[in-house]
């Protein structure tokens, strides 16, 4: 992957916003469990950051993706992990399908107010029985005249207590789980929504996250994005680039606490002498840093290979392999770190058990590894029934 | 090793752990503090605060694995700031005190602990020494017939609550290479001694229902006769207290674990995905399995490591291997049950996603891991010779 | 749980091991055979060959303990292959015999097992059945007062020089899902009988001194009083069999892996690099001790289940869990401890690199790692309701 | 990493030679514990093969570094592992330094004869008593006139019984370890050179490796490469690239051990069904595979950056991190992979089993696991004197 000045102005652009507009607020922003998504956004929005590589059309940037990979991973200086995810929600993961297959008049009434950052976009897929198993899920949208009627429940909505819209999946019709699906804009003003409970969370606690319930809520159908019953296609593409976001996005966090953790190492003495002396704490590091570069080169390639071919195959295991490695590195880098603050690092507020608690959701959404592990499977050829 | 003495004593624990703990844990969690006073005057009353302890000062006299099965049963509890609160109390801040104290003294502190009329803390770790011991610097001067101590002590558990603490401080001698093993004592210092600040209740990332203080002493005097046994050899007595510690530190969380493992076990049977329980996977199948045998091994390794102990032996050894290995297991057990329940466990409501938290200390308090490996490994003599 | 009549059996076999063992080894593993009728003579003349088998066929009738004591003594000899070969003739081939056997079988083939006169091996696994015990084919067709017998048995220890063999076949119902498991027997198979053809001897990863073989019957001919107890028990007699071998396997290991443990902690004190001892790398320290914590724990835990066999106990779970943890360890510490021996414990000749290839066979033989896995997630039943 | 079609047909001549030249013979050469050097490499100098990013005047192909790494990936084709480390000790062991450093005179006569493998090369830095601790090391070589007498005894010299020539680490003079050796070319017919014996190694049976002793053997001062002292230097140089075909070499092994072990079980019926049907078995694969692509995609990172910049610091971070993961993962790829074969990996002539053997001295030769620890800890600053 071979960066220019413009990446580099892009890394700075961002370092200065993240430096200026996040991190000042973080500890009030997670003490207050949520952060004015609204005024953040339209900032980011000012300033182009919420359409890096969307079309010009409607307010992006229209640059390729490795741009909108290297503004990832300068988000991952922001000191908690909820906002760079609320972030990511808009920009990777509630937006993808629709700059892609929306029809114009859609995406002039909704994707560009995301990207001017007027509007807050939440993506709903799981629901309280389907987390990792999307083909699962209940809720369904209706044809009546010219509308959808939509009925069902969305479960751990990021952004989902103040977002505009959201971008649902829902059955439109009985057919088989992975032909009977459609992504649809919904407006969250519309009647019959019901935002029920706001989330109690391990970590990501800047972040909101809800429980949504849609009881008859009707919208118009040309609120679908593409053709109907492809949403469930659609979205496996769009977890694409969700996935390529987690890995990116995490790896500066990663970095930033190995640094800390030096940092504090070498300053805290036992034993008469700095805890980093130590062999088997800089000897862990650098085994972490190794780690931390190897996914780093893997996000690296597997962007560099989405944007050469959109559609090569490679990309889909690419990115399932960045995304699972991430997951369990996070784990490990946190734990391993949190160990060497001892009772310091074991604080509610201290940034590593901040990193511990947020990172661990890593795992779990967006396709929890054992998703991501079948994935591979399949893209490997080795599932039962892929072979003789 | 378990006779039916052992299993009475797990029968009472149990019992009123289910009646007068798990019911309030999440309001205590909430609140940052759990009521040690009421609390520990029930487990006196039960007579389970000095299951070790001399009969003359209310204990029960019983040899050590009696106190593993109530160390086990504790873990029953459903947080794990509790137990580490009666840990304090039972097996860190009073076995020197039982060991070595004067008969008056030990009137004065042992005896309403074992009642449970009085809160005990341990005050070892300061801001500048954690892990290590024989580093700390907060000093004990004799003024005549008292001791004047200035200093402060770190990560208190019990601090706000407490009526006296265990304290070891340096008095007197050099504090280099040569004399930090000899110039330290081991205090007993009531907590409403004037010049004691400890306002101070530090927010943690897990066992939030025990309350942890910062506690400052600023010229504080006690009576000369609050040393345990002799002065200058409070590292010694501290040291051979880590021994009790660890192995009840080892012992407390088994349960816990097994209580984590379960309720995975009766989750992923509920919980559908893919067509069927998520548990009706291989690979969580194989994964639980795994789990499984790793507790039984620390299990195993703690039960022995008590045998040894009851027996006479010194088990600095089996002790430091027990901790060592129940804290490793305790992060990478609850951290792969948390997993397998997704976003359930993920909420701050989950027990999975609390002993996630609360079972994290375990691999810094009482000793870090590093410093069980550093113990082991003296003790095997690994060096080049 | 030790005592000194446990004392006295490992002095015993240790002995024999330091004087009719070890000092051939070397050459054993190069031709690839120990020399197995010699060898079990001695340890018979010894007693050691049936210390908890019944008296009366020359046993000693003693209690599992004193065979696990035995068993963790084989664990001195510096190879893998030959405490394995010992194992079958004691552990795997025998039990359902000393238990099920008639006896006239016991008086013909149990007793001079037990005296070491002849060589037994168990036999199991087929080319296309290995840890899939139930999916055997080989089968004994009855034919009058005799068996008629045909198949091929793989990876048979003892296989070229053994004098008989205790052979898992089918002896009649159906092979399907339902009658898999009451439609085979045991069967003792003399293995001069004409027909059966035993010369490919298998080369092997480790485990060279012992000799392994594929065993053809064709048409193999042998008295129906051979047959084991209950014709269609053989499954169930197998399954109980297991206990025991895996109970022996795990103890079999645990000196081996002290012996690379103890080796490497030696060498690295002498070897120096980067001007001190290799050893006295705080990385060396730390993970040495970690694997000591794990081997002691490892140890625990089949002490625990062999307490539990000795006390009546049904030991599925806890034999499997130890089977499963020993072989597991056995590679990571074999694999560690090379690591920090450098080029030379790459060399051929070294007994790390020995026991790293030797030991690596745990984790297949005698029920793979993933085998242990099902049972124990079986045993806890691991699955939705 | 952009690959062009001159690197697939150069994949393409490797991939028919070591199908066409190599793996039909390599049972007989593990079985002879050697392989036939001097036939093997003349056919693969005919073919250019042995100086692919070496400068044309001696023979070589003048290509970039990204060539030789695709070779050495390529490389890994071969089933075994003693005769690519053969090949790579003659391409990019013992004649870097040469190539980069040697005089004329001195490169006409060793190191054009290599390329055009005529002549076998070996590397002496290694001895008895100074594995991974270079700087200790007691070979001298005392001048004498025009000449080195050398003096001392070398260990694990692989290609040691057969090679035509080594390129020596010995200390020209008495002052600091790190500045007082130099690297020499001793032709090994030299009076006084003594081949005492082939080492009996766990794996890497093709490959033969001696230890050597020089007693008083005279070699002329123009056999130095470079300047007298600068030995070290050149050697920790020479040591980068060893360790990317190191790293690139593995890869391909790698993968057709997991690519063998699919084949197997899916054929190996255990319980009703193909053992790859578990879901135990196919889930581990897929993370070897994705711990595969990371080591890939790190390998081709750093590679990039070497032909960007050779002096780049970061790609001796990156090579280093790339040697470490590499020794680990065919570690535990291997004992995985040979797992699913059951008895039948354990037995000698298995694939597995001697991929299991071959590949443990990854983590023990060219620098252990805990030497590129330490540099990775030095490139990190963090090593004990680093910081304040």
């Amino acid at each position: 992957m071979q960066f220019t000045t413009e990446h580099d102005a892009l890394r700075d652009t961002i370092a200065r916003f993240v430096d200026g507009e996040i991190n000042p607020y973080v500890e009030a922003w997670e003490e207050a469990q949520q952060f004015p998504s609204h005024a953040l956004f339209k900032k980011m929005g000012d300033l182009g950051l919420l359409g890096i590589h969307k079309p010009e059309a409607y307010g992006g940037m229209g640059l390729d993706y490795s741009y909108a990979m290297v503004a990832a991973e300068e988000l991952g200086r922001i000191k908690c992990g909820g906002v760079p995810m609320a972030i990511g929600v808009q920009t990777d993961m509630a937006t993808p399908a629709l700059a892609r297959y929306g029809s114009d008049a859609l995406r002039r009434e909704f994707l560009a107010p995301a990207i001017a950052g007027d509007q807050v976009a939440a993506i709903g897929v799981s629901e309280p029985q389907a987390g990792s198993d999307v083909a699962q899920l209940k809720t369904t949208a209706r044809k009546e005249g010219d509308d959808y009627v939509i009925n069902g429940s969305k479960m751990w909505i990021t952004n989902g207590m103040k977002a505009d819209w959201i971008c649902l999946l829902a059955n439109t019709s009985d057919g088989p789980a992975h032909k009977n699906k459609s992504l649809i804009v919904v407006p969250l003003d519309t009647p019959g929504v019901e935002r029920a409970r706001k989330l109690h969370k391990l970590g990501m606690w800047s972040s909101d996250t809800a429980q949504l319930f849609f009881d008859d809520v009707r919208v118009p159908q040309r609120n679908r994005i593409g053709n109907e019953g492809m949403g469930f296609t659609m979205q496996m593409q769009q977890f694409q680039e969700e996935r390529i976001f987690a890995a990116a996005s995490a790896l500066k966090g990663l970095e930033n606490i190995v640094q800390a953790t030096i940092e504090y190492t070498s300053d805290r003495q036992t034993f008469g002498m700095p805890i980093l002396h130590n062999q088997v704490v800089h000897f862990r590091l650098a085994e972490l840093q190794t780690e931390i570069e190897a996914l780093r080169s893997l996000t690296y390639r597997c962007c560099e290979r989405y944007i050469a071919d959109p559609n090569d195959k490679g990309v889909l295991q690419l990115a399932s392999m960045a995304k699972l490695k991430t997951g369990r590195l996070v784990r490990e880098v946190t734990d391993a770190c949190l160990q060497y603050w001892g009772g310091q690092g074991y604080m509610w507020e201290a940034e590593v058990a901040r990193a511990f608690r947020d990172t661990r959701l890593v795992s779990i959404g967006g396709g929890a590894d054992e998703v991501m592990l079948g994935i591979i499977c399949k893209t490997m050829g080795i599932l039962p029934g892929q072979r003789g | 090793m378990f006779t039916h003495e052992h299993e009475e004593i797990r029968r009472t624990t149990e019992r009123y752990i289910e009646e007068q703990v798990n019911p309030h844990v999440l309001e205590w969690e909430k609140a940052g503090v759990f009521p040690a006073h009421e609390l520990f005057k029930g487990l006196g009353d039960l007579g389970l605060l000095g299951i070790t302890k001399p009969e003359e000062y209310g204990g029960l006299g019983l040899d050590y694995s009696y106190q593993v099965a109530f160390a086990q049963s504790l873990g029953r509890m459903t947080c794990g700031g509790i137990p580490m609160a009666v840990g304090v109390q039972t097996d860190m801040a009073t076995p020197a005190l039982a060991r070595y104290g004067s008969d008056e003294l030990k009137r004065d502190f042992l005896a309403p602990a074992i009642a449970g009329d009085q809160v005990a803390c341990i005050g070892v770790s300061e801001p500048g020494a954690g892990s290590d011991v024989a580093g700390i610097t907060t000093t004990a001067k004799r003024d005549g017939d008292d001791y004047i101590i200035n200093g402060q002590k770190m990560w208190i558990t019990n601090g706000t609550q407490g009526d006296w603490v265990c304290l070891l401080c340096v008095t007197g001698g050099p504090n280099d290479d040569k004399g930090k093993h000899t110039n330290k004592s081991l205090i007993v210092v009531p907590l409403d001694a004037p010049g004691v600040n400890r306002e101070t209740k530090l927010d943690k990332l897990g066992q939030r229902s025990s309350d942890t203080a910062i506690i400052f002493f600023d010229n504080v005097r006690v009576p000369a006769r609050n040393l345990i046994g002799e002065e200058g050899q409070g590292f010694t007595y501290q040291m051979q207290q880590f021994q009790e510690e660890r192995l009840f530190l080892a012992a407390s969380i088994l349960e816990a674990m097994q209580r984590v493992f379960d309720d995975t076990v009766a989750y992923t049977r509920e919980r559908k995905a893919f067509g069927r329980g998520v548990i009706d996977n291989q690979y969580v199948q194989f994964t639980l399995a795994e789990l499984a045998t790793e507790l039984e091994a620390a299990r195993a390794l703690t039960y022995q490591a008590t045998s040894d102990l009851v027996a006479g032996r010194d088990v600095t050894l089996n002790a430091s291997m027990a901790k060592l290995k129940t804290s490793r297991l305790a992060r990478q057990l609850t951290d792969t049950c948390l997993q397998f329940w997704g976003g359930q466990g993920y909420m701050a409501e989950s027990t999975t996603a609390q002993f996630y938290r609360d079972l994290r200390l375990h691999s810094i308090g009482g000793g870090a891991d590093e410093i069980m490996l550093q113990i082991i490994a003296k003790r095997l003599d690994l060096r080049s010779l």
